[in-house]
């Protein structure tokens, strides 16, 4: 995809500091995200990868440090605003409503496009029914393409774990974000499951011209799908650049990669 | 398989939740003493149902087995309680973590602990043997559970069952979000433990590459049913195998693997009974 | 064909009341048993009887109400203030007397208004009356109770709020501090109240309480070193179950009393040869006589009364329908040969009730409490006409217009 | 076998999201609600409608709005009584102030009245969760008791503190007789629950959940906590003091602060758990349980001829009733909703086990 | 002053009274995340139970020493409360592992009817007496310093102290021991509590016996302050706002929620409640928690609220 990808900067993380109490979770972290491409944050367990996704879509708040959409800068945003401005995000521990179906999870993620008020809604009628149709037939889509169709009424506290987070993946589509961040969506799945949520990213990515940041620690999955990788380490960032480069990084196979690899 | 050293026997067990949901159709398994025997199968195959039925954690699930019987060495333990097994040495390391959220992460080992009669001094060494498995807990050790990253939590709930020094661990997806090399460590403990100290290990896995390495008998899962099994090299040879579990499948010499992102379409898995 | 003449008897044996609801429902239902087993029920028509249970709660006695109105009631006694409020409308559509002897809305003494209600032998507003007459008697004169204090604690309830209108009226008039002090239902913690008390050191205290809050109340005015003998209970504060436990603690203290108490009335021997000794009492044999249940037979008695009376009316040994049984409480005439006959010599005075005075008599007495057992300090005491009738002539006045009810006509009267 | 959605195809969204998907259960509802309607009415007598039916279909209304707080959205509350005096005591004021004040009007506003306390009770969610809330609404509940048994103007000078209502009519037509009143009842909770099911099975509804089920993941996509947190308090109290004030007006007819007592508050909790959160029919097999039990109980030494006392009688039904809400929450701890539908399941298979 | 100072004495002693019903609730969260909506009629079952005992013990065996019989009574009702805990776990938690706290509560709601009608069958539903010797009558401090002096309520005092010990010892108890961090693991997750070999039961009847312990001794004192009947269940709902202000996890919370709200119910009834006509403590208490949960949302001791994705 690299041919594709543009050197448009959509998100511009720059010197993010993050503590709790004594622990400090990142460390004057800066890197970009261009416009369309997939960028892999990869690094040892508690490095901080998952507390850098909070800070951009606005759970934690970094002690120190901006980071710019588009250009705008911002520093205390709440979850609601980096949502509304096209950011979504899949979680490491299933973040899923439990007692929703398959169908509910998803169609939440629209709740940015729904507009008819309260009243309309109780007598379902009119432009509510209409707008709810409307959602419905996009969800379908997503739905489809993730193959999911058979669970659809299913509660998802049910689901085995690998189709929760084809869940909580398709729940992040239907907001139809410009950036989707992805917190190791492939945890806990088999090569060949892993190869078809590939491809759901890689089509996402293309299909939907969707910028993604990818948290994972399958190695073959980073470095083949991956345009660019930022390494992280205790916080700090040991290494920044195309999937080959890393891979050759010294830092990055001691602290991280182990020999094996 | 012979029977003299039979630790586990599974024989096909029925497992039904909320007497609706007929999730194990008849599983059947053995593990011998002192082996590592890999559960492998897609999402959804049963695998953690299994490991639940044979700790007997169903119950809170509200899942019931209906039929079949488990026997460990010889003694039917369907009627016994998750506390019983750990008494006769059967550990699970739960799926999804499960860390006591509000207990430090050294509580936390602490408490996997509890059955032990051998005194502070024999819990003390141990505790020090999974701080040297993982070092990241030590540091991390005053640290409430909840707020510790997914790794952490996940090498917390394996060196708390360890804790407790048991004869036989069910590993429920060990290696999910770990690091590539802290999964290369679990393995090795997993193999240092049964090497050196004779433990017995069940491990439901998705990582079949790692798994199938390290086991040395393997069964797989697929709706519910044993759809294969056999030694852990020879399943590592099947064709089957090599295409959809290890990413192998028509590899050639130069290319050991195809790349994610070559796959050009989404793949069904071959079902096994069609 | 067996004639019978059913009463419903709502009553609260569960709950925190229950102490005190019990001996009440005993008296009532022993009554029945006693004149079936003596008299053979009245003139010939047998007296049958449902319990239901309301554990004190409206929404629960309603329900009986409901379900036992159907059975041929002949009259209803909730027992319970809430309750009255609740069938107070539903009677008038139904047909149905309500006897709320010494409880319920003390407007509804005006029978010209309240049709159906009968608020016999007194109200919260006859007891705040006679109580403050009692006192005035104790200083030696109304003018002696100008500049003191007397505290109201109340049963945060409309039946604890009942009896204000009248001592805001008597403190007008006399000059004596009225403090209200509320204590929230049930009434398991009193301290702030107790402490306020002990703040402001009234003269005398008036108890408006039921159920534990009465012991409470001693308890917590013997903890604070509050006076026994200055405190003054309503009759619903009077009763065994109130002081059995706090024993020597309650010494002196004192309540007003519609009626006797102990075995030795007639009535009381009456039942323990028809009824106990057959085994067949309600509750424990030493229960019986005690305050409570010496009322329940009074309410059971006057029920029975105004079936006799209306039988007269109607036809001997029928049958009487509830509008009939309305009728005869309305005409009841018990005089002191009448009540000597019954066997309730001296139990309580005689009562006469008519079209417009549901209640019949205003009499009652202060007892006190021994440390053992009750005895009587006072005379007869009667609440002040001159004061009570305009106020309920008002307060009646003023429902009806709310409710849009016209004022019964003589003729009404007469049927 | 005669219960299968097989051969039923959705062929539009619209079917599929209709609230029962398969014919056999619109069949069954059409059928309940004509023998609601029409049956009933024909057959029951005055004790059943105003001891059991009516109680019983106002209850199952303010449970349905409490679910809708507690069920759908979470927020655990102890302050429903408070919440129906406030329809109850508000709907009074409009009625008796207001000279010539429809009744149905004077019930909305009562409703909205409460939605105001409801909200303004609600604002402590927002940092305030799980069982902790439940001191926000308790301080509601007692706040509210207090306020209605002391403030005069509220009882509009009432003496005791009792106040009571006469002479309903809607539209000119008497609600007197007790088969009016149920009907009355009926058509309002009939509407009312429709519109609360449009609600819960639409997007507001899915926030609701969303905030309830994992309130972090809601905020990232979008939900407003605020917004989904009060509306649901909005709605909730809406139908509560609705509820509440039908209590008062049609039940009731004459009441104190103690009918909306935390007794109340506590059966209506019950109710919910009971029959199952996160469920409108839940709603009505709570109401239904809590309700017709004790009553069945009650009844039941002497239908077989026992002769116990009442005391004994009553303690008994304690103990059944006790026991029973112990064995169904064992059967099915997410309440006979859940029971339901399993069942129905079951059923959907029939004969084949599984 | 002198009567401010009497008036927050008062509320220190009734707070030390929720305190020890408070206590009850925060055991059995503590130990099973359970919401113990029963121990009200816990409360009452024991103190029942203690007083028929002390009535029937001298009839049955013809002692008369009361502090042999008190003895005695308080062994027998004790020997009660182990066996209720034991029947509420074999009969009800053990079949709900794992479930949701909304559900346990609802079954210990269950739990509440069953034992209010077992216990006034069993033992009636009059009004019983404790008698076990308390003082009832005042003591007057500082006389000299203020007119009228300070009044202190002997009882009062007596049972504070009690509480106060009780609650001591079980913070000693639960503290840092490896059981008490069993409990803790078990309130956090039953699964996996499970699967290290915890045994929920064993664990759950050594609490509910140890909570039916604590309702024994609440029960007395109240009891013998307040007679023995129905109302004493009601009592529970007074030390609600106490352990959700003290921290639902936390036994040195119970007693500090339960003279906060007790000292300020008092204060603000006597001094506030006469110009707003009365009867505010109860909503005042209440109002009193939410501020200071607003502050602190998992009350004042409480283990924080743990919400992380
Ligand atoms: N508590 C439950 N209630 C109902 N169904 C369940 C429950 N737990 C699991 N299932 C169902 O049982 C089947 C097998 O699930 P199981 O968790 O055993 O699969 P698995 O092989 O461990 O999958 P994964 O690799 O995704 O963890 C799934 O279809 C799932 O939907
Ligand atoms: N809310 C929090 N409070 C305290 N510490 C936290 C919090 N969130 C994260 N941490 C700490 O910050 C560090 C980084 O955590 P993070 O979850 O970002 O790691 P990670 O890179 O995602 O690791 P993993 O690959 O294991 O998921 C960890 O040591 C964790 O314990
Ligand atoms: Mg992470
Ligand atoms: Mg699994």
């Amino acid at each position: 995809m690299a041919e594709s990808v543009s050197d448009e900067v959509i998100l511009d993380i720059k010197n993010i500091s993050l503590n709790f109490g004594g622990v400090k979770a990142l460390t004057d972290i800066s890197f970009d995200v261009r416009v369309h491409e997939i960028r892999a944050i990869i690094g040892p367990n508690g490095a901080g990868k998952s507390s850098m996704l909070n800070c951009i879509n606005g759970v934690y708040q970094p002690q120190v440090g901006s980071i710019a959409f588009r250009g705008q800068t911002f520093k205390h945003m709440s979850s609601r605003q980096v949502a509304e401005m096209g950011v979504a995000r899949t979680f490491q521990n299933l973040a899923l409503f439990k007692g929703m179906s398959v169908l509910d999870n998803i169609m939440t993620g629209r709740t940015l496009h729904m507009k008819t008020g309260l009243l309309l809604q109780a007598l379902r009628w009119g432009p509510a029914e209409r707008e709810e149709m409307a959602q419905r037939e996009k969800v379908e889509h997503i739905i489809d393409f993730l193959e999911i169709q058979a669970h659809r009424k299913t509660p998802v506290g049910r689901l085995p774990y690998g189709l929760q987070k084809r869940v909580d993946l398709g729940r992040a589509l239907a907001m139809e974000p410009e950036v989707l961040l992805l917190d190791e969506p492939m945890a806990g799945m088999n090569v060949e499951e892993k190869q078809d949520m590939c491809r759901f990213i890689l089509d996402v990515n293309k299909e939907f011209g969707t910028t993604i940041v990818l948290i994972e620690h399958d190695m073959g999955v980073v470095m083949d799908i991956s345009d660019r990788v930022v390494v992280l380490d205790y916080g700090k960032k040991i290494g920044d650049g195309l999937p080959d480069e890393v891979r050759r990084n010294e830092d990055v196979i001691r602290a991280y990669l182990g020999t094996s690899h | 398989m012979s029977n003299a050293n039979l630790l586990l026997n599974v024989n096909g067990i029925k497992v039904i939740y909320n007497h609706v949901i007929l999730v194990l159709k008849g599983v059947s398994l053995q593990v011998r003493e002192g082996s590592i025997v890999a559960l492998l199968g897609g999402n959804g195959a049963g695998k953690t149902t299994t490991l639940r039925a044979i700790s007997n954690l169903l119950e809170g699930e509200r899942g019931e087995v209906t039929k079949g019987a488990i026997e460990l060495r010889g003694e039917r333990i369907e009627k016994l309680s998750t506390a019983q097994m750990v008494e006769r040495g059967v550990v699970q390391v739960m799926e999804g973590r499960h860390c006591f959220a509000h207990l430090s992460i050294e509580e936390n080992l602490l408490t996997g602990a509890y059955t032990r009669k051998d005194g502070k001094a024999a819990v003390a060494t141990t505790l020090e043997k999974v701080y040297s498995y993982f070092p990241r807990l030590k540091t991390r050790r005053g640290s409430q559970a909840a707020y510790t990253s997914g790794g952490e939590q996940q090498m917390c709930a394996i060196g708390r069952a360890l804790m407790a020094n048991p004869r036989m661990v069910l590993l429920d997806e060990p290696s999910m979000g770990l690091a590539p090399q802290i999964v290369a460590e679990v393995f090795e403990i997993v193999k240092d433990l049964n090497a050196r100290e004779g433990v017995t290990f069940l491990l439901a896995e998705q990582n079949t590459g790692m798994a199938l390495r390290y086991a040395d008998y393997g069964y797989i899962l697929e709706s519910g049913r044993v759809v294969l099994d056999g030694e852990a090299h020879a399943l590592r040879e099947n064709e089957d195998v090599k295409e959809f579990y290890l990413g192998t499948g028509g590899a050639s010499a130069d290319n050991p693997r195809k790349s994610f992102k070559d796959v050009k379409s989404y793949k069904r898995r071959k079902r096994w009974l069609a | 064909e067996t004639k019978e003449q059913f009463f419903p008897l709502l009553v609260y044996r569960t709950g925190p009341y229950a102490p005190n609801g019990t001996p009440w429902a005993n008296g009532k239902q022993d009554y029945i048993k006693m004149v079936n087993a003596r008299d053979g029920g009245i003139n010939g028509v047998k007296i049958t009887f449902e319990e239901c249970e309301t554990g004190y709660a409206t929404d629960k006695g309603v329900e009986c109400y409901e379900r036992l109105k159907g059975k041929g009631a002949s009259l209803f006694d909730p027992q319970a203030t809430g309750i009255t409020f609740a069938l107070t409308d539903k009677v008038i559509k139904d047909k149905i007397p309500l006897v709320t002897l010494g409880y319920g809305l003390a407007a509804s003494q005006d029978g010209g208004v309240f049709k159906w209600n009968f608020p016999l032998m007194g109200s919260y507003w006859t007891a705040a009356d006679m109580l403050i007459q009692h006192l005035a008697k104790k200083e030696g004169g109304f003018d002696k109770l100008k500049g003191k204090k007397i505290a109201l604690v109340y049963h945060d309830s409309p039946f604890g709020k009942e009896p204000m209108p009248l001592l805001d009226e008597r403190q007008k008039m006399h000059g004596f501090e009225l403090i209200k002090i509320p204590v929230t239902a049930p009434g398991v913690e009193q301290k702030s109240a107790w402490l306020q008390v002990r703040q402001q050191r009234p003269d005398y205290v008036l108890l408006w309480g039921w159920g534990v809050m009465n012991s409470t109340a001693l308890k917590e005015a013997q903890a604070t070193g509050y006076p026994r003998e200055k405190m003054y209970g309503v009759w619903w504060a009077g009763a065994e179950p109130d002081v059995k436990d706090v024993g020597e603690g309650a010494k002196g203290y004192n309540a007003l009393a519609l009626n006797t108490s102990g075995q030795a009335p007639k009535v009381i021997q009456d039942i323990l040869k028809y009824v106990h000794a057959k085994g067949e009492g309600t509750g424990p044999k030493d229960e019986v006589g005690s305050v409570l249940y010496t009322r329940g037979l009074i309410i059971q008695m006057l029920g029975v009364e105004a079936v006799r009376r209306a039988q007269e009316r109607f036809g001997k040994g029928k049958v009487m329908s509830a509008e009939q049984v309305r009728w005869g409480l309305e005409n009841l005439a018990l005089d002191q040969k009448r009540l000597d006959a019954l066997g309730f010599s001296g139990v309580l005075r005689p009562i006469s009730t008519s079209c417009q005075d549901h209640m019949g008599s205003t009499w009652a007495r202060v007892h006190t409490w021994d440390g053992a057992k009750w005895n009587f300090s006072s005379d007869w005491l009667q609440a002040d006409e001159q004061i009570l009738k305009p106020m309920v002539k008002v307060a009646a006045e003023k429902y009806a217009a709310e409710k849009k009810l016209e004022r019964r006509t003589p003729a009404d009267c007469q049927s | 076998m005669f219960y299968r959605e097989n051969g039923q195809f959705k062929t539009s969204y619209r079917a599929d999201s209709q609230i029962f998907p398969i014919r056999q259960d619109r069949v069954a509802v059409a059928a309940l609600l004509l023998l609601a309607f029409v049956g009933l009415p024909l057959l029951a007598t005055d004790y059943l409608f105003s001891a059991i039916l009516i109680p019983f279909l106002i209850l199952s209304l303010a449970a349905l709005g409490l679910n809708v707080l507690v069920g759908y959205c979470g927020q655990i509350s102890l302050g429903t009584g408070a919440f129906m005096a406030v329809g109850a005591y508000a709907a009074y004021n409009f009625q008796v102030r207001i000279e010539g004040m429809p009744l149905l009007v004077s019930l909305l506003m009562g409703g909205l009245c409460a939605t105001a306390v409801g909200v303004l009770f609600g604002i402590p969610s927002l940092r305030i969760k799980g069982l902790y809330l439940a001191v926000a609404t308790l301080a509601a509940q007692f706040f509210c008791d207090w306020a209605f048994l002391r403030i005069k103007w509220f009882t509009n000078n009432s003496s005791s503190g009792n106040v009571s209502v006469s002479e309903l009519s809607v539209l000119g037509l008497a609600i007197d007789a007790p088969v009016q009143k149920y009907l009355f009842c009926l058509s309002l909770v009939t509407v009312f629950a429709l519109l609360t099911k449009n609600l819960v099975r639409g997007a507001i509804g899915r926030e609701w959940m969303a905030m309830r089920d994992m309130d972090v993941a809601a905020a990232v996509i979008g939900i407003r906590p605020v917004y989904a947190k009060l509306s649901a308090f909005a709605v909730s109290s809406f139908i509560v003091g609705v509820a509440g004030a039908l209590w008062g007006f049609v039940h009731l007819g004459s009441w104190e602060p103690a009918a909306f007592s935390i007794d109340r508050s506590f059966q209506l909790l019950f109710m919910v758990i009971i029959g199952g959160l996160g469920s409108v029919m839940g709603s009505f097999f709570g109401a239904a349980f809590i309700i017709f039990l004790p009553i069945a109980l009650n009844q039941l030494p002497r239908l077989l001829g026992l002769q116990i006392g009442t005391e004994t009688a009553s303690h008994l039904e304690l103990m059944v009733f006790g026991a029973l809400i112990i064995f169904f929450l064992i059967k099915e701890p997410h309440g006979l909703a859940r029971l339901w539908s399993t069942a129905k399941e079951k059923l959907r298979l029939w004969p084949f086990p599984h | 002053m002198g009567f401010l100072i009497e008036t927050i004495f008062g509320g220190l002693m009734t707070g030390m009274l929720y305190s020890l019903i408070a206590l009850g609730f925060v055991l059995i969260y503590k130990a099973s995340g359970v919401f113990n909506f029963a121990q009200g009629a816990m409360v009452l079952f024991a103190a029942l139970a203690m007083a028929r005992f002390t009535e029937w013990i001298p009839q049955w065996t013809g002692l008369t020493q009361p502090l042999l019989v008190n003895g005695l009574g308080f062994l027998a009702a004790c020997a009660v409360m182990v066996l209720v805990a034991w029947l509420i776990e074999r009969l009800v938690l053990s079949k709900l592992v794992n479930q949701e706290g909304i559900t346990l509560l609802m079954a210990t709601i269950g739990v509440t009817y069953l034992m209010e009608g077992l216990g006034q069958t069993l033992f009636g539903s009059d009004i019983y007496k404790i008698d076990v010797g308390m003082p009832k009558d005042p003591i007057f401090l500082f006389e000299k310093t203020f007119e009228g002096g300070v009044l202190v309520n002997k009882e009062d005092l007596y049972a504070a102290l009690i509480a106060a010990a009780m609650v001591a010892l079980l913070a000693l108890f639960f503290q840092k021991t490896a059981t008490g961090r069993a409990l803790r693991a078990v309130a956090d997750d039953h699964q996996a509590a499970q699967s290290i070999g915890i045994p929920l039961s064993r664990i759950w009847v050594i609490v509910w016996a140890v909570a039916g312990f604590v309702a024994l001794v609440a029960g007395v004192i109240w009891g013998s302050k307040l007679g023995v009947q129905f109302s004493l269940s009601l009592v529970a709902l007074k030390a609600l706002p106490v352990v959700i202000l003290g921290g639902l996890t936390s036994v040195p919370g119970a007693i500090i929620g339960g003279l906060v709200i007790g000292v300020g119910e008092k204060v603000s009834e006597v001094y506030l409640g006469p110009l707003m006509g009365g009867g505010i403590e109860i909503w005042f208490a209440y109002v009193l928690a939410l501020l200071f949960l607003l502050v602190r949302p998992q009350g004042l001791f409480g283990e924080k609220i743990i919400d992380r994705v």
